[in-house]
């Protein structure tokens, strides 16, 4: 079976900084998995690799086999890859309900009609209406989002990410500035997407991290450090030197 | 003191870069009304003054509002070509006599046969100064003009007067109209070491070319510096210090003109503007007011477009630059041309009259 | 040891409307609080009064025994109070190394000493601050409070985003410099047992008002408090997580 | 050929000094003052007053060409810029612009609309052959008089805490204070210095560029192109950007009389299409 | 997960949707008596024609403005473009109306089509100054090229022949507002089809943050230049109809001081809703027409004033009342728009 995403040494400079140094990485269909590793290891990057939002210095990305290195973002999550965003990268002015409409006419196709009421269009409004139940965002649907308390807000980066009904969907730091009791929840809604969607989670919320991963990957000074089932990586002790902080000098 | 009076609708550029011919055209028609009063024929006469900020399709607004809404009998007024084109259909449609009193593009008079003019047409000086700069030692001349109609229009004189009697333009340069600086244009006049450099630029670029000119040793490298009046306007010469001495130009109104009309033309207009002194604008403006006196004069206050325009064919009077009339074919000025040099009297400068032309027609109508 | 820090009677909030009322409070000298509450209580706000960038309506503030209370955010850092806001707020124009300088003070903490608490910054110290890691920001915004050498520093929520093991560094470094240095700190924490260990004292906040006070010992030992207080978010999560990964639990 | 040269560069540090105070509110401080040009205007117009009416040298109206548009920057941030620090880029605009209207007309008014000259001191006059290049000297006077404030300006803001205070203080007001910037005295001096070197440049080319009513509305493009080709993010991007327009411009007059006018739009459209930040934006670190 | 919606919310959620894009009664207000304002003011025919045509102008920027987010300094061009084709078209015998509409904005929008790939990057300055660079470059070319444009003098000798064969471009200026007035109808009902569409929706997700659209699947490039087409097609109208009711071109039309003032109207209205274009050229017209009637000279230091008095007092407590209409127009006036997102931190591409 060939992995849904795959990278071939893939490689990104900053200047001096190899942000991301010649990974190779692949995900299997329906994958559940977390990037984990200390700050500034390059997870974000690698991310922004995958989704076209930086362009590699070197290697190659393949999407459900086919290379899509050098695809613009918007091609990208047409073949059915999506994101959320370490910090919210939301419209402002528009409300939750007008930015899922949108998404999903766009993830439809319909997006460039331009002579047509987006209200016409059923099955993008029904999509949108189901997102905004799913998220506990219906009461919002007409506060401009600019408006909202940040946990609903951050609810709306990952139900945008949603809309187009993704195959592969990249959640980075999904729970970061969540309040506690709302984390849990958010990875709920996650988890009970269709089986069949491949998800690959950043966080450094370790409990959120070893409850929800099958496999993780630990990525450390831009390369992959260590792979393998929770139960593996809490044992590794270079892990815990490098990351999870035990055995460690304290 | 039944009839209703007559109206003048005057159009000018108040605002913007243009601003200053609007002001001095404006002041010249104002002194004509208070020292020959505001009634002719039995007649009062009213001047509605409007900006049109130099924007043609605001004059062409302006004017129509003027014609419908206020029923003006004149139209006056006209900083620059521009807008005397864009009003003329309305001239020629509504039948409504109309003195342009500031643009030089000769063939404005043209476009309409509702249109007279007062101020001067740019062949007129260039000619003259042409004809001048081949019969005084000048061989070899590059030309410096603004790049726009009128500046078209003078090189184009200038050029043909000159080469017809013998003198030779070794370089032609257009400056564009927004220049800020004219260093690389004189570069290349000095590279070319002419005798002389004919020049027009608007009046208000002047100052700044004529400092220029001096400063880069032009006028040391023996190149003199000749054009139409325009370059040494009476409105800013004396602000322009010595740079400014020895420039020769053609030209049909200097302040220093000295005759007892324009004595006292000058004396009053600055009087009444804050010592500002008068120049070939506001005397344009003043003689434009008299013109239309004149011809309601004529008519018995009649003010019947076609009538009116009968009567101004052939007017004659001597203003203060001296005899002028209006051509009664082409309705353009006749006038006298000057030949004159810059000067200094009395610790001011002026343009020192020399040599007079007398009775020049517009030569671009001549044939 | 003298109070550092007292605040009595305070309200305040945003332009209409009032968030905090009735606060009061005092910090001593090398003291430090943990102040707790749930999402949107007012611990925020309360920091950002303290700072200097609410509307107060009524109340004082003394720092050092000197009232601060008129005083602008400007000079009140120049008194001594030193913060690093919830969002990080990194100046993103300027360099790491100028994010720090820009602001620094004279004192035991310059740049050298501060790239030595985060070496990850001093690697990084001629990015813009736009060109950082959110973790890396996270250290920055600790970093540059430090750069002020204040008497009394202000942590809203700096864990977040942190890996686990800069965490750990970070809060051994705090302990050390509170306990070592006479540095006074409020600790605002979401997850009350990372932070309760090494703090003397906790406030936990309701509704824009101080509803509980306690030595953070006891408060640790007292479960109930915390549960009453904060929630069973932190419960059910250890549960959750303890499903797939047994080991985690001494890791909270 | 060197002469062009010369010319140009001189040309290119007056637009510099011109233009540098927006640089600084529009680069620094990322507010769009396009009455920059009032400010230039009333230098010029000051030093036209003080040398005409008042006989004052040449020398001594410079320095208080500064001093009086940096006063008067100054009292005008206080009073009224500083509300619109916070607001978007198009109510600087119109706000702004209103100024520029209010100024224009307002010295109209008092000065009326006619070209105003200064008569240049002697020793300012004229030029001297230097190794067969003609120069001319008050070329030269502002080549030097630019040249010493740009080095000021480049040390004053690479040198001090100042110019990384200010931009931390345009990045987040607020947070900035919360960490003892002082805020609001910062953004007076830089709106001061800023609309004092206006002044400054507005007296040194009332000589060159002429002087009416319409100034700051004539020479807002130009600016703009400085600033815009330059990036906003340094002093020496506006500097450099000046001289190559200035040379450009003036060595494309002088060899393509014909095409003169396209010279600089033409080089700006093309500079900005191919580094839309500029050509020196702060880029990534190296 | 394709479970479905409550039908609550669906229902909801329709009805939303569908009241921001339908006809306010407000918009009749505003539409239904505008023929008839001819009546009333006779002798204010060609100013109102200006505003009309100022109106249609500051739309089509609105729509790039207010709806994309790309700030220009230089529409003007393609106010020009359309203009002078009209213009070139009627001097050479070709003079009737429609024609010259129908060249003019096809003249305007392969222009803006041309220049919009110059846009779409770098910074609001950017595109400022390249827009405006662009329109220079148009101004200097119609100068150069005087045998075609007739140069500074302007292009004169254009005949407009009657519309349809009936209405001809009298004195009086009432064919004059009639056309324009109809032609900004016309062009209002598209351009207002087209901000509710899927498409202008995007385009105001690609304003408020363009890195998002992109990964929400748009092709925001392309979005881009396909409004600027349009826009610049508009702007193309607006000048035919100046050409055309005054019968002559000038290089004015290309100037620096139209761009800004479509520009200065626009914002004084309100970006983002489209009748701010409409509001603000009859406020600044007639402002400008009665302080210019008032004084000459000194119009502009009582406009600036104006224009001062607006942003500090704040455009919404100036605006008051044509704001409280506004909540009844499609979609809310986005008057201040929300400052640019803080920098993206390490998603910073
Ligand atoms: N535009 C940029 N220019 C230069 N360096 C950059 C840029 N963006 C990121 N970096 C650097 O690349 C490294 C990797 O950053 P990245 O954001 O991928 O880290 P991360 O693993 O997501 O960290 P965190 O857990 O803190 O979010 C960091 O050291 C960061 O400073
Ligand atoms: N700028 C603001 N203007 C108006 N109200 C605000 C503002 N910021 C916060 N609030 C309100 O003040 C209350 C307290 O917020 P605050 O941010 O202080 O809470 P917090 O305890 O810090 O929450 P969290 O744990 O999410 O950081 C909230 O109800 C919030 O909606
Ligand atoms: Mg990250
Ligand atoms: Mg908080």
């Amino acid at each position: 079976m060939t992995p849904v995403l795959e990278t071939i040494d893939l490689s990104r400079r900053f200047g001096g900084l190899t942000a991301t140094d010649h990974v190779s990485f692949s995900l299997e269909r329906g994958a559940r998995h977390a990037l984990i590793g200390p700050n500034g290891a390059g997870k974000t990057t690698f991310i922004n690799l995958l989704t076209g939002a930086l362009r590699p210095s070197g290697g190659q990305i393949r999407l459900a086999g086919e290379d899509v290195t050098r695809l613009a973002p918007d091609r990208r999550v047409k073949r059915g890859l999506s994101r959320t965003f370490q910090i919210n990268q939301l419209f402002p002015e528009m409300t939750p309900l007008q930015a899922l409409a949108l998404a999903a006419a766009e993830a439809r196709g319909t997006g460039a009609a331009w002579f047509s009421s987006i209200a016409a269009d059923e099955p993008a409004l029904a999509r949108a209406a189901e997102l905004l139940d799913r998220f506990g965002l219906a009461e919002f649907m007409d506060e401009p989002t600019s408006r909202l308390p940040y946990g609903r807000q951050r609810l709306l980066e990952i139900a945008l990410s949603l809309a187009g009904h993704p195959e592969v969907l990249l959640l980075d730091e999904p729970a970061a500035g969540v309040p506690e009791e709302e984390r849990a929840d958010i990875l709920k809604i996650v988890a009970a997407l269709p089986e069949e969607v491949t998800i690959l989670l950043i966080e450094h919320d370790m409990d959120l991290v070893f409850s929800f991963a099958e496999r993780i990957t630990v990525m450390v000074n831009g390369a992959i450090f260590a792979a393998g089932t929770p139960a593996e990586i809490e044992a590794d002790r270079r892990v815990r030197e490098v990351y999870l902080g035990e055995g460690g000098d304290e | 003191a039944a009839q209703e009076s007559v109206k003048i609708g005057l159009i000018l550029p108040m605002t913007g870069p243009f601003a200053s011919t609007g002001r001095q055209v404006e002041a010249g028609a104002r002194l004509y009304m208070s020292k020959h009063g505001d009634t002719v024929a039995g007649r009062k006469i009213e001047l509605l003054l409007k900006d049109d900020a130099g924007t043609p399709d605001q004059t062409k607004r302006t004017a129509q509002e003027m014609v419908v809404n206020d029923k003006v009998s004149f139209l006056a007024g006209f900083g620059l070509t521009p807008l005397a084109f864009a009003t003329a259909p309305i001239s020629t449609q509504a039948k409504v006599p109309t003195i342009v009193m500031a643009a030089a593009t000769s063939s404005i008079t043209e476009k309409s046969p509702f249109i007279a003019r007062t101020s001067f047409t740019l062949p007129q000086a260039s000619v003259i100064i042409g004809e001048w700069a081949a019969e005084n030692g000048i061989k070899k001349v590059v030309t410096l003009v603004s790049d726009y109609a009128p500046g078209a229009d003078a090189q184009k004189w200038f050029a043909s007067a000159f080469t017809e009697n013998g003198g030779e333009i070794v370089e032609e340069i257009q400056v564009p109209l927004r220049n800020p600086d004219f260093a690389p244009f004189l570069q290349r006049v000095k590279d070319a070491s002419p005798d002389a450099v004919f020049v027009f630029v608007p009046s208000g670029a002047g100052a700044a070319f004529m400092k220029q000119f001096r400063d880069r040793g032009l006028g040391e490298a023996g190149i003199r510096l000749i054009g139409t009046g325009d370059v040494v306007d009476d409105d800013i010469l004396n602000d322009m210090g010595e740079a400014a001495l020895g420039t020769v130009t053609a030209h049909h109104y200097s302040v220093a003109h000295d005759s007892p009309e324009n004595d006292a033309f000058v004396k009053a207009f600055k009087a009444a503007n804050d010592g500002m002194r008068p120049n070939f604008m506001g005397v344009a403006g003043y003689d434009g007011m008299a013109l239309i006196y004149q011809a309601l004069e004529k008519t018995g206050g009649d003010t019947d477009g076609e009538k009116v325009m009968e009567a101004i064919k052939g007017l004659a009077w001597t203003s203060p630059r001296g005899p002028i009339s209006i051509d009664p074919k082409t309705r353009d000025i006749v006038q006298n041309m000057y030949i004159r040099e810059v000067k200094s009297v009395d610790g001011e400068l002026y343009n020192v009259e020399q040599e007079t032309f007398e009775a020049v027609k517009d030569p671009a109508k001549e044939g | 040891m003298s109070e550092l820090l007292s605040v009595s009677d305070l309200s305040a909030g945003y332009g209409n409307a009032v968030v905090l009322s009735g606060v009061e409070f005092s910090l001593i000298e090398g003291g430090s609080l943990a102040l707790l509450g749930r999402n949107g209580v007012g611990k925020t706000t309360l920091i950002n009064t303290l700072v200097g960038l609410t509307t107060m309506k009524a109340g004082t503030i003394r720092l050092a025994s000197e009232d601060i209370t008129g005083k602008s955010p400007e000079a009140r850092a120049a008194a001594g109070i030193g913060w690093v806001p919830q969002e990080r707020n990194i100046f993103v124009s300027l360099t790491v190394e100028e994010n720090l300088t820009a602001i620094a003070r004279p004192g035991p903490w310059d740049v050298k000493r501060i790239y030595a608490l985060f070496p990850r910054l001093k690697e990084r110290r001629r990015n813009l601050g736009s060109q950082l890691s959110g973790g890396e920001q996270q250290m920055l915004a600790v970093g540059r409070a430090l750069a002020l050498n204040p008497k009394l520093i202000l942590l809203d929520e700096p864990l977040e985003g942190l890996a686990p093991v800069i965490v750990d560094e970070l809060l051994a470094a705090l302990r050390r410099i509170i306990a070592e240095e006479g540095l006074s700190a409020i600790i605002v924490e979401q997850k009350a047992r990372k932070i309760l260990p090494f703090t003397h004292e906790a406030l936990i906040m309701a509704r824009g008002a101080i509803v509980h006070r306690a030595m953070s010992a006891d408060l640790l030992a007292d479960a109930d408090a915390l549960h009453a207080h904060l929630g069973v978010a932190e419960r059910r999560m250890r549960q959750d997580a303890a499903h797939s990964a047994s080991a985690t639990e001494d890791r909270i | 050929m060197l002469t062009i040269l010369f010319d140009g560069f001189a040309y290119g540090m007056l637009l510099f000094i011109l233009a540098c105070g927006l640089a600084v509110t529009l680069g620094l401080m990322n507010f769009i003052n396009l009455a920059h040009g009032a400010f230039a205007m009333a230098g010029g117009y000051l030093t036209v007053v003080l040398m005409n009416r008042y006989g004052v040298s040449f020398y001594l109206c410079l320095p208080a060409a500064f001093l009086v548009t940096a006063l008067a920057g100054a009292v005008l941030e206080r009073t009224l810029y500083v509300h619109l620090y916070d607001r978007n880029h198009l109510d600087q605009v119109l706000f702004s612009i209103g100024l520029v209207f209010m100024a224009v007309a307002a010295i109209d008014f008092v000065a009326g609309s006619q070209q105003q000259i200064i008569q240049l001191p002697a020793s300012l006059r004229g030029r001297f052959e230097f190794f067969g290049v003609s120069v001319g000297v008050y070329r030269l006077f502002i080549i030097v008089i630019c040249g010493l404030l740009t080095l000021a300006l480049q040390l004053v803001s690479s040198r001090t805490r100042f110019g990384s205070q200010l931009r931390a203080a345009v990045d987040d007001p607020s947070v900035a204070r919360g960490l003892g910037i002082r805020v609001s005295a910062i953004f007076a001096v830089t709106f001061a210095v800023g609309s004092g070197l206006a002044g400054l440049g507005g007296a040194l080319g009332a000589e060159i560029l002429g002087l009416d009513p319409t100034f700051p509305l004539k020479f807002m493009i130009y600016f703009l192109i400085v600033v815009a080709v330059g990036g906003t993010t340094t002093i020496t991007g506006p500097f450099i950007a000046s001289i190559i327009l200035g040379v450009a411009d003036v060595a494309g007059k002088y060899y393509l009389p014909d095409f003169g006018a396209f010279v600089i739009y033409t080089l700006m459209v093309a500079i900005l299409i191919v580094r839309p930040e500029g050509l020196f934006a702060r880029s990534a670190a190296r | 997960m394709s479970g479905e919606a409550k039908p609550s919310t669906l229902e909801a959620a329709r009805a939303s949707l569908m009241r921001s894009a339908a006809l306010k009664p407000f918009e009749y207000l505003v539409w239904l008596p505008l023929p008839l304002l001819i009546f009333l003011f006779p002798s204010k025919a060609f100013l109102l024609n200006e505003i009309a045509i100022l109106a249609l102008f500051a739309v089509s920027l609105d729509l790039i403005l207010g709806f994309a987010g790309i700030v220009s300094l230089g529409h003007a061009a393609f106010f020009g473009a359309g203009a002078y084709t009209a213009g070139i078209l009627a001097a050479n015998g070709f003079g009737a109306p429609l024609l010259g509409l129908a060249a003019g904005g096809a003249a305007a929008a392969l222009l803006g089509f041309a220049t919009s790939f110059f846009i779409l990057r770098g910074s609001d300055l950017t595109r400022l100054m390249i827009t405006l660079g662009l329109q220079l470059i148009l101004l200097e070319l119609a100068n150069r090229f005087s045998g075609l444009t007739g140069g500074t003098d302007g292009l004169y000798g254009m005949t407009v022949d009657p519309i349809a064969g009936l209405f001809s471009f009298d004195l009086t200026g009432q064919t004059a507002w009639f056309y324009s007035l109809t032609v900004l109808f016309a062009a209002f009902l598209f351009a207002r089809r087209l901000v509710h569409s899927p498409f202008g929706r995007s385009l105001k997700a690609v304003k408020g943050n363009r890195r998002r659209a992109a990964f929400l699947g748009i092709d925001t490039n392309r979005r881009l230049v396909a409004i600027y087409t349009v826009s610049a097609g508009l702007a193309g109208l607006a000048g035919v109809l100046l050409a055309q009711t005054t019968q002559f071109v000038s290089l004015d039309v290309l100037d620096f001081h139209r761009s800004a003032e479509v520009l200065l109207v626009l914002v004084i209205g309100g970006t983002g809703y489209l009748y701010g274009g409409i509001f603000g050229a009859v406020i600044f017209k007639l402002m400008q027409d009665w302080l210019s009637g008032m004084t000459p000279q000194y119009w502009q230091f009582w406009i600036g004033l104006l224009l001062v008095a607006i942003v500090l007092v704040g455009r919404e407590r100036m605006t008051g009342g044509l704001g409280r209409l506004a909540a009844f127009l499609p979609g809310r006036p986005a008057r201040r728009a929300a400052k640019a997102p803080a920098a993206g931190g390490e998603d910073a591409p």
